[in-house]
């Protein structure tokens, strides 16, 4: 008799399908997993060590490149450590601004994951159709902060600049007729605002062409239906937050439950999920793309309505305007201060979380009283997903992996640090 | 509370003090030295300064605070400091007539702005100037305590109070 | 009732009929691409692109060496040397931007208080080989030089925001 | 009230212990609580004029003052109540209405207390639309850069020249908002500590000229090193910035420095990136001078050690600086010792080598000079010898102390002290005269005739309470120091003084230890007299660091091989020396310095050695191992230190010494010459030193005489005259001066220029040139 062994399988971390670079030690007994173990910290970069030689300010670019499809969220949840930790009031603008853009991000995010995930599964046009609106929103990114991703738009005290009035215009060209460039430009002519609202206006139809494309899709469902299955008390007991809790039908969300930035001032509904498989999580997230564009919209008229500040008037933790520094000296001394050495919060301990798309992402800081963090750390829900793997793909098939790294949506990025 | 060391003296005194002055200016100043203990020398300062302004045609020259500073033992700088701290001390050839025009509070409330652009106009000089003939010399003061009887403005030694512009005019022509 | 109709739906492959539907009406409507790099997608007057550091109208360079860009650069990125010039002004007399560390946040050109450090717009630069990536002082101002039109324009543009 | 009577305050609700009459600033600084001020500093007086410290007081309707105010018991205080804070906001709005916008191209931004205060105590924004005051820039010199626009009146420089530098020559003219710093006169401020300014300018109106506009406070890197120049030791923080110093800074050290460092010290590490610092080993081959490694360098250097040492081994001798660290020290007699030869002497500088004595120190603490009640300095020009025992010496002068100097020319002094001017002859006199008016007799003493000035002196040294008698190095230098020495100290034990040196270099006195100096071998006037066949020159240009220097030059010149181990390459250096090894400078190197109380100071170093140059006692190290001097495995400097530790038997004690022959060398007629060692020629390092050798101080070579003497030799100011001193001679300008005395000539040593003259004492004639 010939030895009968389990077959051992590297999974990633070039591999397509594993998002980035994860590293699945994968034990299989034919082509069902008996036991997979993810290796991470191929993404490592220090941030939390690096955030502790850095003056406060100086970390928030570098929140961005956490989880690298939800930016703004990251920053929030970092900013408003910081806001906690001085005791700085933010303007009801930067909470609106800050919500919105919160959700734009929740549909880049989810806009990426539908794609990518679709893809894996063998969907190729979603991921198509996904950038297409993608890049709508990464225009209204780069609109407001100068970057398509990595935007260190938000400041301890509100958001850095004000919502532009204008949008940049598609030029003419010799390669395409004025007639479609001034179409391509129809959405352009008003304020970033105007942009906006157009994009929450047309966006609900696409999201029902996703789901023509998917929902009742008997592959996609065959591919999702039935795998990952996590109850709601096992997922309670892991750690999940997000839509992967969401699916297995446990309605947490920090946006209701611990509520912050304007999130008390705007109406939307949490989706839950009954079964806690990949397909349900899938539903929930597909109508979070509806929840949040609802949540644009109510967001968008209220800044139409009423400006204001959009950071506090306090330049001991604001940077002062650029013509003040030019003409008053107390704004000099604080604007070379702040970009030197940056502010000194008071000693203690804070914790803060925002709902970012994939979950609960928390930053807990300590200040001794300097200028920098004595300590950073970072809650990152991919963490608590993916330490879930092996639990989730026991007893699947090799192709079910795929799903559930996908349904799981994990960044690098994040689970690195 | 002054300086640590104070009096603060300079280390090497000039020996033949009473070459620097004329014995006159010499015994005027050795009298108001006399009114201060020893050590306290250079409190003559002030009157020191003021009676070889007066000595001088009205005005002090660098040279003379020097000598003023080695009679009295003290670093030049300390009579820099003093005489450009007060106004009674001039540093540039100053006319026969230094009308000494307050614009403090009390004055300024009652005209004092005024007086000052009529005899600015009358003189066709500006404060702090001297006329061409060199009689009279315009300078702006701070309170010289006479607020009863503000505006007003000093010249020479004496004071003149409640002043009106025909006022200004009839004083400003009594002067020689 | 339904059975049947779940029946009927699931055997002539309505859901996929639909989809392709939806697919096949994409074929005839007009493209949303640009056709890059004859084309390029707009950019807004925010965009942070490759640095410059400009000069005054009349050509004298801006900086000032104060070192603010160097200070909040959170990359470490920036380098700058700096002593009085011959007419005993303050200038640089080295200013190095390492494009490889560079997170391209911005902070210099916020901190940077006469406006001499800038991101234009360039997004299209490639090295071949490694110690171009470091951006000289003589680069940036030559960058800076080339774009002023445009950089003048943005930061006029966006005075009313910062 | 007594003063040392406990009073107990509360302050923001802590309860604090005080002495009563103490100032309610010191007591909270002493607790941590900080109150915000510019124009209060710890060493200075009160003025109470920058109004920042405003407090609020019980049972006070306004706030007062936290630096103008005693503490009283049961004073309750509160430096944070809105009053107080209100105060402080009001203050600090004033304060900066007339401060420029300068902030991004001034020095101080990142370390100014301005800034820190308006950030932390100010408004976040003006009100202020009028403009502001601008004054115009005055040069004071080429070590500080002004900008009195930036100035907020605090008077901290005002008064930091009138009560510690004791030159009151910056003021506050005018009044209100015309009041501003300056000397009133355009003149440069000539202070052996002027640098210190720079520290208690809280803005940036005074500032570093030399380190201007090069480095930003954050980019600093704090190191801690000695002052490697005088024999005070004084604590330094040394600033990095990639691997280059960019500037010296005091370390507070109550019982050294205080918070002050002199200008030399301060200044000097310029001289690190002079161009002729040897950055790699050079060999001299038939003349002609080559780079090489460091292998065939060192080789050629053993090689030419063991040749030119022969069978025996006295046919050596080795010359060090007296401002190498005590490792080096120690390597290089050990590895002197090694060859057979005891001949080691960093004590270049003396004239006398006649008696013995202990190793000479300065007899007390460095801060017992402040409560001094009287002094006597023999051939001792403190103010620019050692900067900082003047300052100590001034303190106590200011406080009543009588203090005399026996002089060969009349010193520039900055209080009033007794001064014996005679000529080199006339110093030895006028110290027999003291010691026969205070009842002594003795071969010298017996034939003095007695004045006046002599009675007083003995009078006042004798009715003191606490009074030392302190050489200098001027008595070292004078070719009668055993005689000055032994009257010094007859003196010092009739008046019950304390005897004591104030030795030249940083490690004078740790050369003792190690047995460098005093050893048994040959001293340096010995071994230059009786030339050796080799010599070891350790930091040491035989231009000028020798007494004589034409003496040292013709010995060097005439030995078969000559080892150099130098930082700089000099002309004198590469006529003389066979192979230059490029040592590590000042902060390069780690190693120990033993000041003049006899602390032991240990440092690292900061900066890696400009290119090959490697730290002194590494090379001296593998020397050692190429000559096979056996237990010369040493890893580090603490091994060395530790090593040199143990075997130093001699302790700084008691000073004692034992006179020779009582015979007097010193030409009692003719034109003697006092050669003293300016400021800023003192060594290597300072002598490259571009600032300092700019200011008033740097002195170029001249004859100083008295106008009688010029008279006498029909010379007028500015004539070039030709000096002939023994078989040497040298032209340069004559100068003409009221301070020097009959029959001296003030010839100062270690110029370019004097290198070609004799001993720094001796007869000179003049000669038109």
């Amino acid at each position: 008799m010939p030895e009968i062994r389990n077959y051992t399988l590297n999974f990633g971390p070039q591999h397509p399908a594993a998002h980035g670079v994860l590293r699945l030690v994968l034990e299989m007994d034919g082509e069902v997993i008996e036991r997979a173990d993810p290796h991470i910290g191929l993404l490592h970069r220090a941030t939390e060590k690096l955030a502790e030689s850095k003056p406060y300010l100086q970390s928030v670019p570098y929140m961005d490149r956490l989880d690298y499809m939800s930016m703004m969220c990251n920053e929030h949840a970092y900013v408003r450590a910081i806001e906690k930790l001085v005791g700085t009031k933010v303007p009801v603008r930067a909470q609106y601004i800050r919500t919105m853009f919160d959700e734009i991000t929740r549909i880049l995010n989810h806009l990426l994951w539908l794609g990518t995930h679709a893809l894996d599964v063998g969907a190729m046009t979603m991921f198509l159709y996904c950038f297409r609106e993608r890049e709508d929103l990464m225009d209204c990114y780069e609109a407001v902060t100068g970057a398509r991703l990595h935007a260190a738009y938000y400041r301890p005290g509100g958001v850095y600049r004000d919502l532009p009035d204008q949008m940049p215009n598609h030029e003419y060209n010799e390669f395409r007729s004025k007639a479609d460039i001034d179409r391509m430009n129809e959405v352009r002519q008003g304020s970033l605002l105007d942009f906006i609202s157009a994009f929450t206006d047309r966006f609900p139809g696409k999201v029902d062409e996703y789901e023509t494309l998917l929902t009742d899709n008997r592959i996609w469902k065959q591919r999702t239906v039935g795998i990952g299955v996590v109850s709601p008390e096992r997922a309670q007991q892991l750690g999940f937050t997000g839509p992967m809790i969401r699916g297995s039908g446990f309605a947490w969300d920090l946006r209701k439950k611990q509520t912050y930035a304007a999130y008390d001032q705007v109406e939307f509904d949490i989706p839950v999920g009954q079964n806690g498989d990949c397909y349900d999580r899938y539903l929930v997230r597909i109508e979070e793309l509806r929840q949040s564009n609802r949540i644009v919209k109510q967001c968008v008229e209220w800044l139409r309505a009423n400006p204001g500040p959009v950071i506090a008037e306090d330049h001991k933790i604001a940077a002062p305007s650029r013509a003040d520094v030019r003409g008053d000296m107390e704004s000099l001394i604080h604007h070379f201060k702040l970009f030197t050495e940056g502010f000194c919060p008071p000693a203690g301990e804070v914790y803060t979380a925002v709902e970012a798309p994939k979950g609960e992402f928390g930053c807990y800081v300590i200040s001794d009283g300097a200028n920098k963090p004595y300590r950073l750390k970072l809650r990152a829900p991919g963490f608590a997903h993916l330490s879930a793997m092996n639990e989730m793909v026991e007893g699947h098939m090799l192709a079910d992996v795929v799903a559930i790294i996908g349904t799981m949506d994990i960044v690098f990025g994040e689970i690195d640090r | 509370m002054g300086f640590k060391n104070a009096p603060m003296t300079s280390a090497k005194p000039v020996e033949d003090k009473a070459k620097l002055f004329s014995s006159e200016i010499c015994s005027e100043i050795d009298r108001w030295i006399g009114k201060f203990p020893e050590q306290w020398r250079q409190s003559a300062v002030m009157a020191a300064l003021q009676v070889v302004q007066d000595d001088n045609g009205g005005y002090l020259t660098q040279e003379l605070m020097d000598k003023v500073a080695a009679y009295l033992e003290m670093p030049p700088v300390s009579v820099y400091e003093v005489a450009t701290f007060y106004s009674m001390y001039e540093l540039k050839p100053v006319g026969r007539h230094k009308v000494c025009v307050c614009t403090n509070v009390s004055c300024m409330i009652n005209g004092s702005d005024r007086i000052v652009e009529h005899m600015e106009k009358k003189l066709g000089i500006k404060l702090g100037e001297t006329t061409g003939d060199g009689r009279y010399t315009l300078k702006e003061v701070e309170c010289l305590g006479a607020c009863g009887g503000a505006p007003m403005f000093q010249i020479g030694n004496k004071y003149y109070e409640n002043l009106t512009t025909e006022l200004v005019d009839s004083i400003l022509e009594g002067l020689e | 009732m339904k059975a049947l109709r779940d029946y009927v739906k699931s055997l002539f492959l309505l859901e996929l009929m639909k989809g392709l539907g939806l697919t096949g009406r994409y074929l005839f409507k007009k493209k949303f691409t640009v056709q890059y790099p004859e084309e390029k997608a707009p950019i807004s007057s925010r965009f942070r692109g490759v640095h410059a550091l400009r000069r005054y109208p009349n050509g004298e360079e801006r900086c000032i060496a104060c070192k603010l860009c160097e200070a909040t650069c959170p990359a470490l990125a920036i380098t700058i040397e700096a002593e009085p010039r011959d007419d005993g002004s303050r200038r640089t007399t080295r200013y190095d931007i390492d494009l490889f560390k560079c997170i391209f946040c911005g902070y210099c050109q916020e901190a940077c208080p006469v406006d001499a450090i800038v991101e234009t717009r360039i997004y299209e630069y490639s090295f071949e080989n490694r110690q171009e990536a470091v951006l000289t002082k003589e680069k940036l101002l030559a960058i800076g030089d080339k774009c002023e039109a445009q950089l003048a324009a943005d930061i006029s543009a966006q005075a009313d925001y910062r | 009230m007594s003063d040392d009577q406990m009073v107990t305050i509360e302050v923001d609700g802590r309860k604090l212990e005080a002495k009563a009459g103490e100032l309610l600033i010191e007591v909270t600084d002493a607790a941590g609580i900080n109150i915000p001020r510019f124009c209060y500093h710890k060493k200075l007086s009160v003025s109470a004029n920058c109004r920042m410290c405003l407090v609020e007081v019980s049972k006070v309707p306004k706030p007062i003052p936290a630096c103008a105010t005693t503490v009283n018991n049961g004073m309750q205080v509160f430096t944070r109540s809105p009053l107080a804070l209100a105060a402080q906001k009001g203050t600090m709005e004033f304060l900066l209405i007339n401060h420029p916008l300068d902030c991004p191209i001034c020095d101080q931004g990142g370390e100014c207390e301005l800034q820190d205060v308006a950030v932390g105590y100010g408004s976040d924004v003006s009100r202020f639309v009028e403009g502001k005051r601008v004054i115009p820039e005055r040069n004071i010199g080429p070590l500080i850069a002004t900008d009195f626009t930036r100035c907020i009146h605090c008077t901290r420089c005002v008064r930091f020249g009138a009560e510690i530098a004791g030159i009151r020559e910056l003021g506050a003219t005018g009044r209100g908002e015309h009041m501003e710093i300056g000397t009133y006169v355009e003149k440069s401020i000539d202070s052996e500590l002027s640098g210190n300014i720079i520290d208690v300018c809280p803005v940036g109106s005074l500032t570093s000229k030399p380190a201007r506009y090069q480095a930003r406070a954050w980019e600093l890197v704090q190191r801690e090193a000695v002052a490697p120049h005088d024999s005070v030791g004084s604590n330094l923080h040394i600033h990095l910035r990639r691997n280059q110093v960019m500037r010296v800074h005091p370390k507070d050290n109550e019982s050294v420095n205080e918070c002050w460092i002199s200008d030399r010290d301060r200044f000097s590490y310029l001289g690190l990136y002079s161009e002729d610092r040897v950055t790699r080993p050079l060999i001299k081959t038939e003349g002609q001078w080559k780079e090489c490694d460091w292998q065939e360098a060192l080789d050629f250097a053993a090689q030419g050690m063991k040749k030119a040492r022969g069978g025996d081994g006295d046919q050596i001798g080795a010359l060090v600086s007296p401002t190498a660290t005590l490792e080096e020290m120690y390597l290089t007699r050990k590895l002197m010792g090694g060859l057979g030869s005891r001949n080691v002497d960093s004590r270049l500088r003396q004239g006398d080598f006649r008696g013995e004595e202990s190793a000479p120190w300065l007899g007390q603490s460095i801060a017992d000079l402040d409560n001094l009640n009287g002094v006597l300095l023999i051939g001792s020009n403190v103010r620019k010898e050692q900067p900082i025992f003047a300052h100590r010496l001034r303190k106590a002068a200011m406080e009543g102390a009588w203090v005399g100097f026996v002089t060969p020319f009349e010193l520039d002094m900055n209080y009033r002290a007794e001064q014996l001017v005679s000529s080199p002859a006339g110093m030895i006199s006028d110290l027999a005269a003291v010691a026969k008016a205070l009842g002594l007799s003795g071969s010298l003493v017996d034939d003095a005739e007695v004045s006046d000035v002599h009675q007083r002196v003995a009078e006042k040294l004798k009715t003191a309470e606490k009074t030392t008698v302190l050489l200098g190095n001027l008595a070292v230098a004078h070719m009668d120091y055993s005689l000055l020495r032994h009257l010094g100290a007859l003196i010092a034990d009739a008046t019950d003084s304390v005897l004591g040196f104030l030795p030249e270099a940083a490690n004078s006195v740790g050369a003792r230890l190690v047995g460098v100096a005093g050893g048994d071998g040959l001293d340096s006037l010995a071994m230059l007299n009786s030339p050796r066949k080799g010599y070891l020159l350790l930091g040491v240009e035989p231009d000028w660091d020798f007494w004589n220097p034409s003496l040292a030059r013709q010995s060097l010149s005439e030995a078969e091989f000559v080892v150099a181990l130098s930082a700089y390459r000099s002309a004198s250096l590469e006529e003389n020396a066979d192979v230059i090894l490029p040592v590590a400078g000042f902060t390069e190197s780690s190693g120990t310095y033993v000041n003049a109380e006899g602390i032991w100071q240990s440092f690292n170093g900061s900066v890696k050695p400009m290119g090959e140059a490697r730290p002194a006692w590494k090379v001296l190290r593998v020397l050692g191992n190429l000559l096979d001097v056996a237990d010369f495995e040493y890893n580090s400097s603490s091994q060395v230190l530790e090593e040199a530790r143990d075997s130093s038997t001699i302790q700084p004690g008691g000073n004692s010494s034992t006179p020779g022959e009582l015979n007097v060398r010193t030409p009692a007629a003719g034109l003697v010459r006092a050669g003293d060692v300016p400021l800023y020629a003192s060594d290597a390092l300072v002598r490259r030193s571009n600032p300092l050798q700019k200011t008033n101080d740097a002195i170029s070579a001249a004859v100083h005489v008295n106008p009688q003497v010029a008279k006498d030799g029909g010379f007028s100011a500015g004539d070039q005259v030709m000096v002939k001193q023994g078989n040497t001679g040298a032209t340069m300008a004559l100068v003409i001066d009221e301070a020097i005395p009959d029959g001296c000539a003030r010839i100062p040593a270690a110029l370019s220029g004097t290198g070609e003259l004799g001993g720094q004492f001796g007869e000179v004639t003049l000669e038109k040139a």
